[in-house]
């Protein structure tokens, strides 16, 4: 017998915390067998972030360092421009990057600082107990939006690989989901070209994978990577949004 | 059904969130009666034969408790 | 080395650089900027690396990140951007990281003015930011100083894996004075085996201050109590003044203010009055003993400070009740004049309260 | 006096309103009560505990190191809580999930097939009341009709689950009473 | 009122839409987040504001602009939370703008643990932001209490133009107690002229903490020591338990940690040993003479936090070296049981230091 | 005689501090028309920012509140959550908002917050004296880009109103320049719209005013028109990006 | 030319950038060789009769220091 | 000894540049010396100045509420800081610039054409200079031969200024210390 899959060296053996059936242990997966067969594992610093996903420090099997909230661009700008032979890169949840962390996300693509970004996407902050997200979806009840997102008083979910590739600096962009093997194997293939263009030098790169959070979604697993086929699909495009072939054409012409 | 495969499921690292019963295209797993240490009922090759290795159930599994291998001896041909 | 005439902002700069800070992250705020213009001429010539960032919450967060990674990090800021870095700050003492930072002081609260002032002194002493943890603190009182205690921030830094402050104030960064730049020298430190340089040939490492386990965050958090405490048994530095003669009162002024203070100490001579001075030089570890020392062969003490009144708090709790301390200070970007400090000595002299 | 209990299982067991009715029935009492709940990131191991707290005295510390009682619905719960006892509590045991047995001969054990039981009366989702009613019967921390009385408030909006409530709360509290008796 | 058994965060939300605190900012952070999901559903029903903002910056930048536009505003969050909060805190207090902050303080520094703890007693009381600056600190040791403190700080908060800290930790965030809504009746305010409310009628209003003028700056600096000085005078609360018969030694201790000590010095009663208990309920301004007056009945004090010691700073101020000054702490989440405290006290009865 | 162009009563008599030949006090000027005109001046709150322009508490003559830096549209949220029938506007230079700001402005503009945004982008931080702003144009010199802005290593000036026209919350965005009679003329329109908008209480609006700062450019101030001119308005397009009319429209379509 | 115009430069407000001067169309201002209260060379009106009222001046002045004015009597007919 | 000199004018006129040399001079001569500017928003109005200290002892504050001396090159210079000398000091003013006259009687006033006698010898922008020598000439706070190295230090990298600058420096002198001998 040959085995055809199995666990990544990249991972621990660490049981992982998250609720049954919650997708963050898929991107955690795709995450480590990129490393695994770029062979990087052994010069990556990985940043866990504050959120769902900060015990990711105990889960890749590399360097590790914990940011606090919504700063992990600026804690890999720090390590990229104090050890540029590294390969770095951030984990994130939308509440870390898409609410507090903003400036620092929008600034580290806009420098074109040479590091991957794997954000999370589930529409709500899981860790804290499902309050609302930026990214939350319009009407999405949360508890912080019992009568659900009211998109005249707080505006429509924000779209951050729509806001990353309206930047001039050269990136890769792209965004993809976990929900289906179907989903996930091209979500391998964008978090796999990432890394490539970090350790090529050439760019930013930043993946977006949409996400689910069953607990506080109120649903069960499978239930849940349906509602976000369904609802969170249609609002964020699973596609490529910039590549930096493309920006370097583009500024050619454009500038 | 060409070649021989093995799905083997780390019953304790298993969760019961049922994600791979479902991508499964041909009904191989299927959640079991029993619980496992952490509590939760685990899922299970129930139709091993009918495993057409294509990995789904473990490209799914968010707890990594999937593992897939092939025959070695039907592979070759191929 | 020579005597160059240099500002104080520039000459910081290059003391960071001479030091071994390769990694400056910065913000632009006066009065401190001319750091960070001087080291983006001068850090691409030493192969370092200047970035301008986008904030001082992240700057304090790329000196997470560089530090961690092994290198030596700083940056310079003033009141407003140092009071933004507190959540960072906070996180560099949790996660045990040796990080630099210089706070050339101005006028608070809120906005308030780019003029010299010690109104940081709590929080730099105290930690402003959430949790119990210290930083070491260092005053220099001129731009040489400045300049000499530059390579000994760095070296405690690495040495106890704790954040210095540097705390200066708008005199010291705007003025030009001669400066040597000396050799300095320090016993050998311990290889940094915890930070994250990729896991190669040896168990992967891990930055980071969550702790679930109330004993293991106990742990930490005594575990930091243990280098405060060695801190105070060997860090404490200060300066005398005037203290080998027999003394009516002892005033205690750091940074600046000190120095106008000696300049009253002489005009005080003059009309026979004595009195001397200490000076921390370390604000955190504080010279308490030393000042409860000097306080012995004093009636009173006095703490002057361009501040309403923060370090004659600590002054206070080193003397007790035993003598009285007093207070004289300005504020807002007024620098107390030589004058108005003897005139407040003599105050107290006669007996009459401030 | 005062009593601590530890109430735990996995999420959506419903450990936490367990201990709010009682908590609550407490109050109504007169006595002190404090009700308090794990929280943070611990839960997203889908487990959930709250400690109540009943006394005669204003209550010190909320957080209870070694509560005397503990009333637990699965194995993780059993495992954390149970050898933090105080020798001579009562722990109220679900074994319709549970198929250990505590390593403890210093407590009081009280088992309940919760989960079989409430299913019998109606409903899954009701084992915690069972419970509740078998830790009641087996301490009296609080009379049984003041505990009834809380519980019918607490169910008064979804009339057809309060029915059900209510009789597992009733089944659970002859357990514990027999199981009280039974030492 | 009847008593209902509430959450403490679910009774602090419902407390200060009472205390009229009608416009509400947050960014969730455990273990305080069920005021804001609280508000959430409120608000609405009561007219007033809810809003989750981008980050703890962004609060504190929104409580500035609703209070500047005289409206009762506040903010509820927990430690990494309140370190982000500095800056806007400093221009709060620097443009004498009223505004109420709740520190649910969970274990620090850094992300640290979300259990209980008291380790941000300096930040709150010696101002953790830049420039001379103090908030008026509360800190309640039940659900009851705080409810109760609430419509206080928002009043305190108007009347003196001052930022005023509320301080609990995840005990009384989380816990359930009986609690009951009084009236709170209140002497009434001046009028808010100097908010920018369109200048309709009148001079126009300027919000501004930026002096160019050190004599303008410094005056403000003064302006802001005289409010200072008057809450020492007028505002300092505090509990007294046991104080009324004789005792050996004198506990200090806040919030939850104070219930604890109760509890301990109760065992100790049944032991034959005398122990009294000062419960400061204003942390700044501090009960410096209350202290001073009990400490001369006592043989020592000790400080009991959950920290490294922090308040015991200002014990040790008030007392100086008249009395011995102890110090009982636990971090990190781990919360002291009566009984640690009750032999730490005997440990000091028997003449054995800690 | 009749007085065809004079000191708008929105502006106090105080002279301004801006060095010579400084825009600044150009578009001051502006938002002064346009609150006479749309007799606003009495239920106005003008939020100054940290910059150069710090100081136009001083003279705006309506209700002024001044922001910590960056902090402008958490500010005006504030006041405008508070006392929703107020009119809000910030004045913000382009280190505050673009830089500091980020997460601030998108926030706000995604939020759709309902009141008005001058943004002064004059590529460099004025105040502190010339350094690097993220506008700043590739290789041109300020204090701390001795050596001319290096896009390789710190990215391509930001364009924040292609940024927030990138948000989905419908939005009034526009560029316009202060550098000649016709831009100023166009400038004031923009303006006016924007408070209009704000006035129906219709959405978040947003012009980006390119200005001059001759001081630390190192031009006479006419040379300075002349060079935003010739190298700001091609990579910064004077246009409107956004209006609510077309969000609304494009929403209905899009989403 | 049509009609009768007046502009009015406030000479202690002009801080001598001499936008005023490129804005005009029609040559109307020039910088002085005197300095003004605050020290500098401000801009005055050379050629009156040429200016056409198109308010450029006015409209570039960054210190407001502009005035424009209009004749009433021969406005009218327009 | 120690003499306190303030520089002022507009921005672009080399008052910075002025002191500098006149700070690096005293240092030269091993004396103690501080250079501090104005610093901050100030600087908006487009005026700058600094302060210069020359001393045998360490010096204290370098803030000077009251300077000795004052060297100003515009009217708001002179209106700011004349105003604050102290008695007996040496107010330089370049009448070039400015028509008023101080309103002092107890200072020591040498009046200086600055801009004109640039302009004649070859650059207007050398009109710190002459203020520069003129200052010096009317107090002798350091020896000109000492300046005169320092100024050509400064300006060596730029030959052809450097010519202009050092001729304005010695035309400043002997104006000063002829103003000098005056009274
Ligand atoms: C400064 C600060 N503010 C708030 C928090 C509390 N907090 C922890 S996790 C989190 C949000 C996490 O949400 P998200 O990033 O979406 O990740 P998820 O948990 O959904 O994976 C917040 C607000 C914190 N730790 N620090
Ligand atoms: C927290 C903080 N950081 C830095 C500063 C210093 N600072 C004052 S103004 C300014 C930048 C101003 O630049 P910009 O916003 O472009 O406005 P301009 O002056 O060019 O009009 C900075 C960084 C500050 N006051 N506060
Ligand atoms: S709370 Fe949501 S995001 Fe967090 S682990 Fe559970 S399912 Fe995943
Ligand atoms: S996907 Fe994994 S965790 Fe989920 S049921 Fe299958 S084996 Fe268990
Ligand atoms: S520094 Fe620049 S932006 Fe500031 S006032 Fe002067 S010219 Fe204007
Ligand atoms: S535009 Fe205004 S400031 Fe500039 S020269 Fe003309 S009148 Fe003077």
């Amino acid at each position: 017998m040959k085995t055809i899959f199995k666990r990544p060296e990249s991972l621990t053996l660490t049981p992982m915390h998250y609720c049954p059936g919650c997708t963050h242990g898929i991107i955690h997966r795709l995450v480590a067998e990129v490393l695994d067969e770029l062979d990087l594992r052994e010069r990556t610093v990985g940043i866990a972030s504050v959120g769902c996903s900060v015990l990711s420090y105990n889960y890749f099997n590399c360097d590790m360092q914990e940011a606090s909230h919504g700063r992990a661009p600026a804690v890999a700008t720090g390590i990229k421009r104090a050890r540029p032979d590294l390969i770095v890169f951030t984990y994130q949840g939308d509440g870390d990057l898409a609410s507090i962390g903003m400036a620092e996300i929008v600034h580290a693509a806009n420098r074109g600082e040479k590091f991957t970004v794997v954000f999370v996407n589930n529409t709500v902050y899981g860790m804290t107990g499902g309050q609302m997200a930026p990214t939350t979806m319009p009407g999405q009840v949360t508890t912080t939006t019992p009568r659900g997102r009211d998109v005249d008083d707080i505006g429509y979910p924000v779209r951050m690989c729509e806001i990353l590739a309206s930047l001039r600096t050269p990136g890769f962009i792209e965004r993809v989901a976990a929900n289906t093997p179907q989903h996930i194997i091209r979500a391998k293939r964008a978090i796999k070209k990432a890394f490539q263009y970090q350790v090529e030098g050439r760019c930013f790169s930043f993946v977006e994978c949409l996400s689910t959070c069953p607990t506080n979604w109120g649903l069960s697993p499978y239930k849940a990577t349906q509602w976000l086929e369904e609802n969170m699909v249609p609002y964020y495009p699973l596609k490529n949004f910039k590549t930096p072939e493309e920006s370097e054409e583009g500024g050619k012409n454009a500038d | 059904m060409a070649r021989q495969t093995q799905v083997t499921i780390d019953k304790n690292r298993c969760k019961g969130c049922e994600l791979c019963v479902h991508a499964c295209p041909k009904h191989v797993l299927a959640m079991s009666k029993e619980i496992n240490d952490k509590g939760y009922f685990y899922s299970e090759v129930v139709n091993p034969d009918d495993c057409i290795g294509c990995c789904f159930c473990a490209i799914t599994c968010p707890d990594v408790a999937i593992e897939v291998a092939v025959g070695d001896n039907k592979d070759r041909g191929e | 080395m020579a005597k160059v005439l240099m500002k104080g902002n520039e000459a910081i700069g290059e003391a960071g650089i001479r030091a071994g800070g390769l990694c400056y992250f910065c913000y632009p705020i006066t009065p401190q900027s001319e750091v960070a213009e001087y080291l983006s001429r001068r850090m691409p010539d030493v192969g370092g690396s200047f970035l301008q960032a986008e904030s001082e919450v992240a700057v304090s967060n790329m000196l997470y990140g560089a530090a961690g990674a092994g290198v030596r990090a700083w940056t310079t800021s003033s009141s407003p951007g140092i009071s933004l870095m507190m959540e960072g700050l906070s996180y560099i003492a949790a996660a045990e990281l040796p990080a630099v930072l210089i706070n050339i002081v101005r006028c608070g609260p809120g906005l308030g003015g780019i003029l010299p002032s010690q109104c940081d002194y709590f929080q730099a002493v105290k930690g402003g930011g959430h949790g119990d943890y210290r930083c070491m603190v260092l005053a220099p009182s001129s731009v040489q100083e400045a300049v000499d205690l530059i390579p000994l921030a760095f070296d405690r830094a690495d040495r106890y894996r704790n954040p210095v402050i540097v705390i200066g104030d708008g005199m010291i960064g705007q003025m030009m004075e001669p400066v040597e730049f000396k050799e300095h020298k320090f016993p050998p430190l311990p290889p940094k085996d915890w930070a994250t340089t990729g896991c190669k040939g040896r168990k992967r490492n891990v930055v980071n201050s969550l702790y679930l386990d109330p004993i293991e965050e106990e742990k930490l958090n005594m575990k930091l109590v243990a280098k405060y405490e060695q801190m105070k048994r060997e860090e404490v530095r200060y300066e005398e003044y005037n203290t080998d003669k027999p003394y009516q009162a002892l005033l205690v002024a750091y940074g600046t203010t000190a120095r106008i203070c000696k300049t009253a100490i002489q005009q005080l001579v003059l009309e026979g009055i004595t009195v001397a001075l200490l000076r921390p030089i370390t604000l955190f570890p504080f010279p308490e003993k030393k000042i409860q020392e000097l306080a012995r062969q004093a009636e009173w003490l006095m703490s002057v400070e361009m501040s309403t009144g923060q370090m004659v708090e600590d002054v206070r709790l080193a003397v007790g009740h035993d003598r009285p301390v007093y207070f004289f200070g300005r504020t807002g970007g007024v620098v107390p004049t030589p004058e108005e400090i003897r005139d407040a000595v003599k105050k107290h002299l006669t007996g009459k309260g401030v | 006096m005062q009593i601590e209990a530890v109430l735990a299982g996995f999420g959506g067991q419903g450990v936490m309103l367990a201990g709010k009715i009682l908590a609550q029935t407490g109050m109504m009492l007169g006595k002190e009560v404090v009700w308090l709940p794990s929280y943070g990131p611990e839960m997203r191991g889908g487990t959930a505990n709250c400690t109540v707290i009943i006394s005669d005295e204003p209550i010190a510390s909320p957080i209870i190191p070694h509560p005397r009682d503990a009333f637990v619905m699965n194995r993780p719960s059993l495992e954390k809580f149970v050898p933090m006892m105080r020798p001579g509590g009562v722990a109220v045991i679900n074994t319709s999930l549970i198929t250990v047995k505590p390593e403890r001969d210093d407590v009081k054990v009280v088992n309940v097939t919760a989960n079989k039981i409430a299913m019998e009366v109606g409903s899954a989702k009701s084992s915690n009341m069972v419970m509740l009613g078998a830790y009641v019967g087996a301490t009296d921390v609080v009379p049984f009709d003041a505990l009834m009385k809380e519980a019918k408030k607490a169910f008064q909006k979804k009339a057809k689950l309060a029915s059900i409530n209510i009789k597992c709360l009733e089944q659970g509290y002859k357990l514990g009473q027999a199981a009280r008796a039974g030492h």
